[in-house]
């Protein structure tokens, strides 16, 4: 079992790193899409495994709202944000795919590397598929500030989230489940605040570039 | 007959005061019973407090401690506390604030219905408590929130009279001294960590020695700021002319006083002085200040600017006494240390007198003719005599000239600096001598300067039509001046009376009586100031003096016999007639002197020619001399444009407005606080 | 308390013996350029004559001008009272020391110039310009000079240093008797308006300072004024012969015969100390206005150099 | 009876999305908000007497202490004094033709799920459930931000709910690292209960809790505005409208605050030490005051300058409570209150000189105290309040602050926070104080005199407070606060 939520953990990472070097937005919300379904399984398992012990179906019905939300729903919102606005071809990062994708193997490390003394001095063992969660939500943070359009951003916070549960999901099987309840009810809110907002931009600046918001400065 | 104890009249006094800032608020309507009920409750308050002061010093040599109430809040107390010193600073106060308020009873007039002066009695009046409250604090909090409110109304009188003009002078002056303040704070705080106590009449034992002369270079800052010392003199020059003339003369008067109450207070009797190198440091600013305050006031053609540099000049002579008897102390040679510091004591009293005199003067001149500019004015002494005289008595007392009271505390000061020199130390002797140097130049100036300012504005004819139109002005204002005239020569001819009571006060603090030093008793005025052998005796000089000009008159009258005396125009070298415009000017009068001392004020002049027909009649000429406020010019504000610019720089490279640069910050601080995190 | 005697004897002297300064000057100054030169006793005259002159004042004038020959006049000769002509008569009468003797000449100069901006005339404005910037630069060499000396005697009364002076052998070789001594020197050469701060037989606009103030003057306010300077002359040389010069320790007689003698022998000082202010006058040329800072600084720094000789270095 | 502090804000928001009447919304907002100060009050005289306050239903969610008491007071004071001065800010806007009646309806809505959110974060014993009402209260008022709906109030919105949501995102990492620090101490159902890890405090994984604390600090300190993650807050204290940049300031960064505190308790207890949480909040104190005191040298918008000074008294309190002592604890608490009410005062009095000038520049403000006697001075001494003026509130805390960094042996930086503070007043003073000079621009449109009445009369009892507490301390008070801070140093 242990194995096999290495290696998905591992494709969690992986997944992230093929979001940073997407050059499209609909690539960046397929990839999400992906990562999602990936959490999915690690959920699935994971309250398969637990309500066959314990019978207790929290994380099963986690599982199903993660379906529901973050492989379906807010992919789709997404697609329909981004159709409303229109389209143009702008250059939407900051830095050469290549630096980033350094940048966040260079990341990976520095979670290894932070979190490698809390085994050795306590005796209380990290495990990688937590140091992996960690490093999604760096390389989640730091595609949000390499992306200049909004739905980048967007989708990065998304990453940071789905880094999170993952972290929780390996380090203590998952947060209460009201918390979690409320943490998507937060979240899908999060992201319906920011598509409005994305399409009210649009419709003011003429872009959903993030770099044209820097009147208010001093 | 309880009541007459010093701490209960002091109690009554408060509430007068108090009862009288309502009444003016309850009156706002009426700008006449305002006025009359405000300040006349301030003269019966003024009077309460003085004679509560008396009585402290004159008969009860304990220490008072009277509590309104006692605060809830942490650290908060209210406790005031009475004591030689306190009483002294009050008893100047009140001899001001009675005077003041006697000449605003007539000077208030010019601003019914144009200003609300029922705000300004209630200002004016919490003005007069706070600075009750910072000479009678009995803990460093409390003197602290005094000290901050003093400092608060006094900006809101400044800013009181007019709009724009002023708004540089309020800002200087509160900025200025609240950064003093907050070197104030550091110093009670350090104060607190050690001895675990607000108390200023505590001990200070518990101190150690490095942190005594941290709290002392912190208590120069912050008191040094508000005394108004070169070089951090730069608000006194905006905010004195700024103010209504009479809150100029408090704010000159006394307010700039509780600096020097502050310093004898908590350096001499708080910290007790133990480092020479404390009264040097003082001796050094005073010689500073003494000498630049003199020297830029003599640029100054603006009557009030000009009184405020000299303030920062007398300011400089306090603390010329003040360092001798630092360092006399710190010698321990307890008599001289109290000789230096009756000296300085005593010209913080005649400050006061000559000082506040010289502003209401000053307000008097401005509610005649309308302006503060002394080129417009001249000829005055024939539209205002009663004015003239009293102007004349103080400029004379400012300058230290003989039958004032100037005089006898810079000889004071003189003779302790003659005391001081011993042969054998290298340091303390040079600068003595150096500093008496410097008291007899800022003598000497201060005389050419008040010459150029009663000679240019008083004396002559008319140079506008604000001075032909002027008139003397009310009766009240005029008495509440001659009120300090007539101290000024009071003590100028009978010093022994005012020292005694100086004694007492310094006697309290330092335990050493100079009074042995000092012989004499009320009733023989002529009894002689005498320090060790070195003798005055102004009244015997002023008896000498009225007496060879009786008899000069006397003998002339006797030699010559009576001859006629014709009136007649001025020496006009052969010209049809003279103008006012052909009289010597202020700027003309300061022009040598400003030309010797260029370098302190780096002067400029321009010559516009208006070309005419040939270029030997030219149609008009336009000679303009200016002079570099050169503190402010090449010191604040280089430095203030530098903060600005830094301001400025890091503003619009950290705020950039960018989203992603603040993504930035917070990525950075986690990863920054991970890497702490692993290291630490 | 008060010592009559030594005080009419002082005022006699001095109101006497005044004019006779600038009698012998001015004698010396034209024997020295080959003139006959007015008889040493023409101030006299001058003064004589003055006093019965009727007077012009000018109509824009105040009390202030009328009063001010006066205050000048009393001024100077109460200064005068205080550094004593003679030690031989006991005058320690406390009224005051030389400070209080710097202040009342200020004070008399605060109304000179003060008349010479009363009259709205250019001139008086330019005296009183120019006295004020003179007597602000060269009031520290004066306050300096006496405090070195009445330091090394420990008083600042003059008849207290007269006396201690009397005890030191030559004081003229002493490096801080000779520095105070040229220093005070060149500050009488300018406060009595003397070439080469000022000129006193000029009445050109250029030059004048001390004149320029007394211009609107006429009759007996004019002799006054005239009087007043000219004690305050002689009070100056006073103090340069009496303090520097001691000659009352070897008189050894007591009496009214020795306070006769012990004038005399002062009278013969004052005439030594005119004579080499006229020499110093004659052999120097009259300085330009801006060129006077450099004279009182070399006077403060000779004072102060006394000063450190004696104080700091030990001498 | 606490739990009308939770329906109370509920029903407003039904309502007011049913009423159409705009009196009537006026009516239940001021209802509303005076039934939670009813509530508040008792609930804090039961807190008083029995420390602690909860309800078994909810699974033990519901959990008053001294702590939370002392910020839900703020909040809810705060809450009731803003709904006041709304009635007029509000009637004024639509006398103007600003907004519509919907509008109205929205902000009502809005800002009584804004409140809802705060008073769970302040009464919920679960710290997972206290972070989504955190995060909650962000996207409540995203759009009470944007209200104005022109191009800076959606970039202020933009920014605020992304920097904001991110960086309490972090704040979630750290309470993951939290649970599985307590992952064999407490058990599953309990876990994050904030009482019980409390309790537990010192069987918990330390270094897990470092780790977590890090992140819980950066997370919570974005919210409450500390340097560098202070950026989103002068956009949005500044567009937002005056009332809820009042509640902004005032209530939600004291609620950000809270939170930190509650953590800080844990590891502090666990660590038996705080130099290790000390180190991090001065460092992020001081730098959120030096950051204030640079920012507020050229401030060219008044509302922003109001932001610094709040991100600058975060910073205090955060000093405060990173030098870990009784008194700095006190003053930390004392310094919330005082700072809560002043700058609540001037928020509300800006919003006035905004509607009145119309500007936000401070050039384009001038002869204040003749335009508008009531809210000049108040602008004016609440100025003179927030930057440390006897005798008001701030300066009894600044006081205490001051001793309390002294008395730990802290001296340069105690030396370096008072010239700070000097130096914040002297910005504030250079930058700001033109407005009350000079005359008005001569403007035939703009009226003298106040508009907005019960605006004013806010104003009044707000400066009644900070005046009488710079000189008077209620008992209670001081007993709230002591026992809040025995809570947190675990005395």
């Amino acid at each position: 079992m242990e194995f096999f939520f290495d290696l998905l953990s591992v494709l969690v990472l992986l997944s992230s790193f093929v979001l940073v070097s997407n050059k499209k937005i609909t690539a960046y919300i397929k990839t999400f899409q992906i990562q999602s379904a990936l959490i999915a399984l690690i959920a699935g398992i994971m309250g398969w495994s637990i309500a066959v012990n314990e019978d207790k179906y929290d994380i099963l019905i986690i599982c199903v709202i993660i379906i529901a939300l973050k492989v379906i729903f807010i992919p789709h919102l997404l697609y329909k944000t981004y159709g409303n606005i229109e389209y143009r071809v702008e250059k939407d990062f900051f830095m050469n795919i290549p630096i980033i994708v350094l940048i966040c193997c260079g990341l990976v490390v520095f979670s290894y590397f932070s979190v490698s003394n809390i085994g050795s001095l306590t005796g209380f063992h990290i495990n990688h598929q937590v140091v992996n969660s960690l490093s999604v939500v760096l390389i989640g943070f730091f595609f949000m500030i390499s992306r200049k359009k909004a739905i980048g951003q967007i989708i990065g916070y998304l990453v940071i989230e789905n880094g999170i549960f993952v972290t929780a999901m390996f380090s203590t099987n998952g947060m209460p489940f009201i918390v979690d309840i409320g943490i998507f009810i937060d979240m899908i809110t999060a992201v319906m605040i920011m598509g409005i907002m994305v399409t009210r931009i649009n419709k003011k600046f003429e872009s959903i570039n993030i770099d044209k918001l820097s009147k208010l400065k001093g | 007959m309880d009541w007459l104890t010093p701490s209960s009249l002091l109690y009554w006094s408060i509430i007068i005061y108090l009862t009288a800032a309502i009444v003016a608020i309850f009156f706002y309507r009426h700008p006449h019973l305002c006025t009359l009920f405000a300040q006349s409750g301030c003269i019966f308050a003024s009077a309460l407090g003085a004679a509560s002061a008396l009585k402290m010093i004159l008969f009860d040599q304990e220490t008072l401690i009277i509590t309104p109430f006692e605060s809830t809040v942490p650290f908060i107390s209210i406790s005031m506390t009475l004591d030689a010193l306190s009483a002294f600073f009050i008893l100047i106060l009140s001899i001001l604030v009675c005077c003041v308020s006697l000449y605003s009873i007539g000077y208030l007039k010019h601003y019914y219905n144009k200003r609300n002066v029922s705000a300004f009695h209630a200002l004016y009046i919490g003005f007069i408590l706070s600075m009750i409250f910072v000479f009678t604090a009995g803990n460093a909090v409390f003197f602290f929130i005094a000290w901050e409110i003093m400092t608060v109304i006094s900006y809101f009188l400044v800013v009181f009279e007019s709009e724009d003009v002023n708004e540089k002078a309020g800002l200087i002056y509160i900025v200025m001294t609240h950064i003093g303040a907050a070197f104030l704070m550091i110093a009670f705080m350090i104060m607190f960590v050690y001895t675990k106590s607000f108390d200023i009449f505590g001990s200070s034992e518990a101190i150690p020695a490095t942190a005594k002369s941290l709290m002392f270079v912190f208590f120069l800052i912050g008191f040094g700021v508000k005394a108004g010392v070169v070089p951090v003199h730069v608000w006194l020059p905006y905010a004195h002319p700024a103010a209504p003339s009479n809150v100029s003369a408090l704010m000159s008067g006394i307010m700039i006083k509780t600096a020097i109450y502050g310093l004898i207070r908590f350096i001499l009797c708080y910290l007790n002085v133990h480092n020479t190198w404390w009264g040097i440091l003082i001796l050094c600013i005073g010689i500073v200040s003494a000498i630049l305050g003199v020297a830029y006031a003599l640029m100054e053609h603006n009557i009030k600017r000009l009184l405020a540099f000299h303030s920062v000049e007398n300011i400089g002579i306090i603390l010329i006494g003040l360092g001798i008897s630092f360092v006399a102390f710190s010698q321990g040679n307890g008599i001289l240390g109290g000789l230096a510091i009756s000296a300085s004591l005593l010209h913080t009293f005649n400050h006061t007198l000559f000082k506040g005199g010289l502003f209401l003067g000053a307000g008097s001149i401005q509610y005649a003719t309308h302006t503060k500019d002394i080129e417009k004015l001249g000829g005055l002494i024939k539209k205002m005599p009663v004015t003239a005289v009293m102007v004349l008595c103080f400029s004379l007392a400012i300058s230290a000239i003989v039958p004032f009271n100037g005089f006898v505390s810079e000889w004071l000061t003189y003779q302790s600096l003659f005391s001081i020199i011993i042969p054998g130390q290298t340091g303390i002797n040079i600068i003595s001598i150096l500093a008496a140097a410097a008291l007899a130049m800022s003598g000497a100036l201060a005389a050419a300067c008040f010459v150029k300012l009663f000679g240019i504005s008083f004396l002559g004819k008319a140079r506008s039509e604000c001075a032909l139109n002027a008139a003397e002005v009310p009766a009240s204002m005029n008495t509440g001046m001659g009120i300090l005239a007539l101290f000024c020569l009071v003590i100028g001819l009978f010093p022994v009376f005012f020292l005694k009571v100086v004694d007492k006060v310094v006697f309290s603090i330092s335990g050493t009586t100079v009074i042995g030093e000092l012989q004499g008793g009320f009733l023989i005025a002529w009894y002689p100031i005498n320090v060790s052998g070195n003798a005055i005796t102004p009244s015997a000089i002023f008896i000498a003096s009225a007496v060879i000009i009786l008899a000069t008159a006397a003998l002339i009258r006797l030699v010559g016999g009576k001859v006629s005396e014709r009136k007649y125009g001025t020496w006009d070298c052969g010209f049809r007639e003279l103008t006012p415009r052909m009289q010597y000017t202020a700027t003309g009068f300061s022009k040598p002197l400003r030309i010797v001392l260029r370098i302190l004020y780096k002067p400029g002049r321009m010559l516009e020619t208006e070309k005419g027909d040939s270029s030997y009649f030219p149609l008009s000429k336009k000679y303009r001399v200016w002079t570099e406020p050169v503190f402010e010019k090449y010191v604040y504000d280089p430095f203030l444009t530098a903060v600005k610019r830094f301001s400025l720089r890091i503003k619009l490279s950290v705020q950039t407005g960018s989203t992603h640069a603040y993504l930035v910050y917070i990525f950075a601080a986690v990863l920054v606080l991970m890497l702490y995190n692993r290291l630490a | 308390m008060v010592n009559v005697e030594y005080l009419i004897v002082q005022i006699i002297v001095v109101i006497m013996a005044a004019p006779l300064v600038n009698g012998i000057i001015k004698k010396t100054k034209a024997l020295s350029q080959k003139r006959k030169g007015a008889p040493v006793l023409q101030l006299y005259y001058d003064l004589f004559k003055l006093f019965k002159k009727s007077t012009v004042v000018s109509d824009t004038t105040s009390w202030i001008f009328k009063a001010a020959p006066y205050i000048v006049f009393t001024a100077s000769l109460v200064a005068s009272l205080l550094v004593p002509v003679t030690t031989m008569i006991d005058s320690v009468w406390y009224a005051g020391d030389l400070i209080l003797m710097v202040y009342l000449f200020a004070l008399g100069r605060f109304f000179m110039m003060l008349a010479g901006l009363d009259a709205a005339s250019t001139f008086g404005g330019m005296g009183s310009s120019r006295e004020a910037m003179i007597s602000s630069l060269i009031e520290p060499s004066i306050l300096v000079t006496l405090m070195t000396v009445g330091l090394t005697a420990k008083s600042t009364s003059s008849y207290q240093i007269m006396e201690f002076m009397k005890g030191v052998d030559a004081p003229l070789i002493r490096p801080v008797y000779l520095l105070t001594f040229i220093a005070l020197l060149i500050i009488t050469i300018a406060e009595t308006a003397r070439i080469p701060v000022d000129d006193p037989s000029t009445h050109l606009e250029l030059t004048m300072v001390h004149e320029a103030m007394l211009l609107e003057y006429s009759g007996r306010s004019l002799a006054l004024m005239e009087l007043g300077a000219s004690i305050k002359q002689l009070t100056f040389i006073t103090l340069l012969a009496n303090i520097f010069i001691p000659h009352d320790q070897f008189i050894f007689i007591s009496g009214a015969g020795a306070v006769l003698i012990s004038i005399l022998i002062y009278l013969i000082k004052v005439i030594f100390v005119s004579i080499l202010i006229a020499v110093a006058e004659v052999s120097t040329v009259k300085l330009r206005l801006f060129s006077i800072p450099n004279l009182a600084a070399l006077a403060f720094i000779l004072s102060f150099i006394g000063f450190m000789q004696h104080f700091v270095l030990g001498r | 009876m606490g739990l009308v502090l939770w329906i109370a804000p509920i029903i407003a928001v039904m309502l007011s999305r049913v009423v159409n009447n705009i009196k009537s919304l006026h009516i239940i907002s001021i209802c509303t908000s005076f039934i939670m100060l009813l509530a508040a009050g008792i609930t804090t005289k039961s807190v008083m007497l029995y420390e602690t306050l909860t309800y078994k239903i909810f699974g033990d969610a519901f959990f008053i202490d001294a702590v939370s008491i002392i910020v839900l007071d703020i909040v809810i004071i705060i809450g009731f004094l803003v709904s006041i001065y709304s009635v007029g800010y509000l009637n004024e806007k639509l006398r103007h033709n600003l907004i519509k009646y919907k509008k109205i309806k929205f902000y009502y809505s809005m800002m009584y799920i804004f409140m809802f959110s705060m008073v769970l974060a302040l009464t919920v014993n679960n710290i997972g459930i206290m972070w989504v009402a955190i995060e909650a209260t962000t996207l409540a008022t995203a759009f009470l931000v944007g209200f104005n709906n022109d191009e800076n109030a959606l970039e202020a919105a933009w920014k605020y709910v992304i920097i904001c949501s991110v960086g309490i995102a972090m704040a979630l990492v750290g309470i993951i690292f939290l649970h599985l620090a307590s992952i064999n101490v407490v058990s599953n159902e309990n876990a994050l209960q904030w009482n019980l890890l409390y309790d537990n405090a010192k069987d918990l994984n330390g270094s897990v809790l470092r780790l977590s604390f890090i992140f819980i600090l950066i997370g919570f300190g974005t919210k409450a505005g500390l340097a560098p993650m202070h950026t989103w807050l002068p956009d949005a204290h500044s567009q937002a409208p005056s009332p809820i940049s009042a509640l902004l300031s005032g209530a939600l960064l004291n609620s950000a605050m809270y939170a930190t505190i509650r953590i800080l308790a844990i590891v502090n207890k666990n660590l038996n030490d705080s130099a290790f949480t000390g180190r991090l909040m001065i460092a992020f104190g001081i730098l959120s005051i030096a950051a204030a005191a640079v920012f507020i040298m050229t401030q060219k918008d008044y509302k922003r300058l109001l932001a610094y000074s709040s991100i600058e008294h975060m910073g205090i309190i955060t000093l405060a409570f990173g030098i870990f002592t009784p008194l700095s604890i006190f003053a930390g608490f004392l310094h919330m209150i005082n700072h809560s009410f002043t700058k609540t005062m001037l928020f509300l009095a800006s919003g006035n000189i905004l509607q009145k000038y119309n500007t936000r520049r401070i050039s384009k403000v001038r002869g204040l105290l003749k335009m508008l006697p009531i809210s000049g001075a108040a602008f004016l001494i609440g100025l003179l309040a927030i930057s440390g003026t006897p005798p008001f509130s701030i300066f009894v805390s600044e006081i205490n602050m001051f001793l309390s960094i002294f008395s730990a042996k802290y001296y340069v930086l105690g030396g370096v926070f008072i010239l700070l503070l000097a130096f914040i007043f002297v910005g504030i003073v250079i930058t700001l104080f033109k407005v009350f000079f000079g005359e008005p621009a001569i403007d035939s449109n703009i009226r003298r005199g106040e508009t907005n009445k019960p605006g004013a009369a806010v104003l009044i009892v707000l400066l009644i407070i900070i005046s009488v507490t710079g000189l008077y301390m209620p008992k209670l008070l001081k007993n709230l606060i002591t026992s809040a801070q025995m809570i947190i140093i675990g005395g």
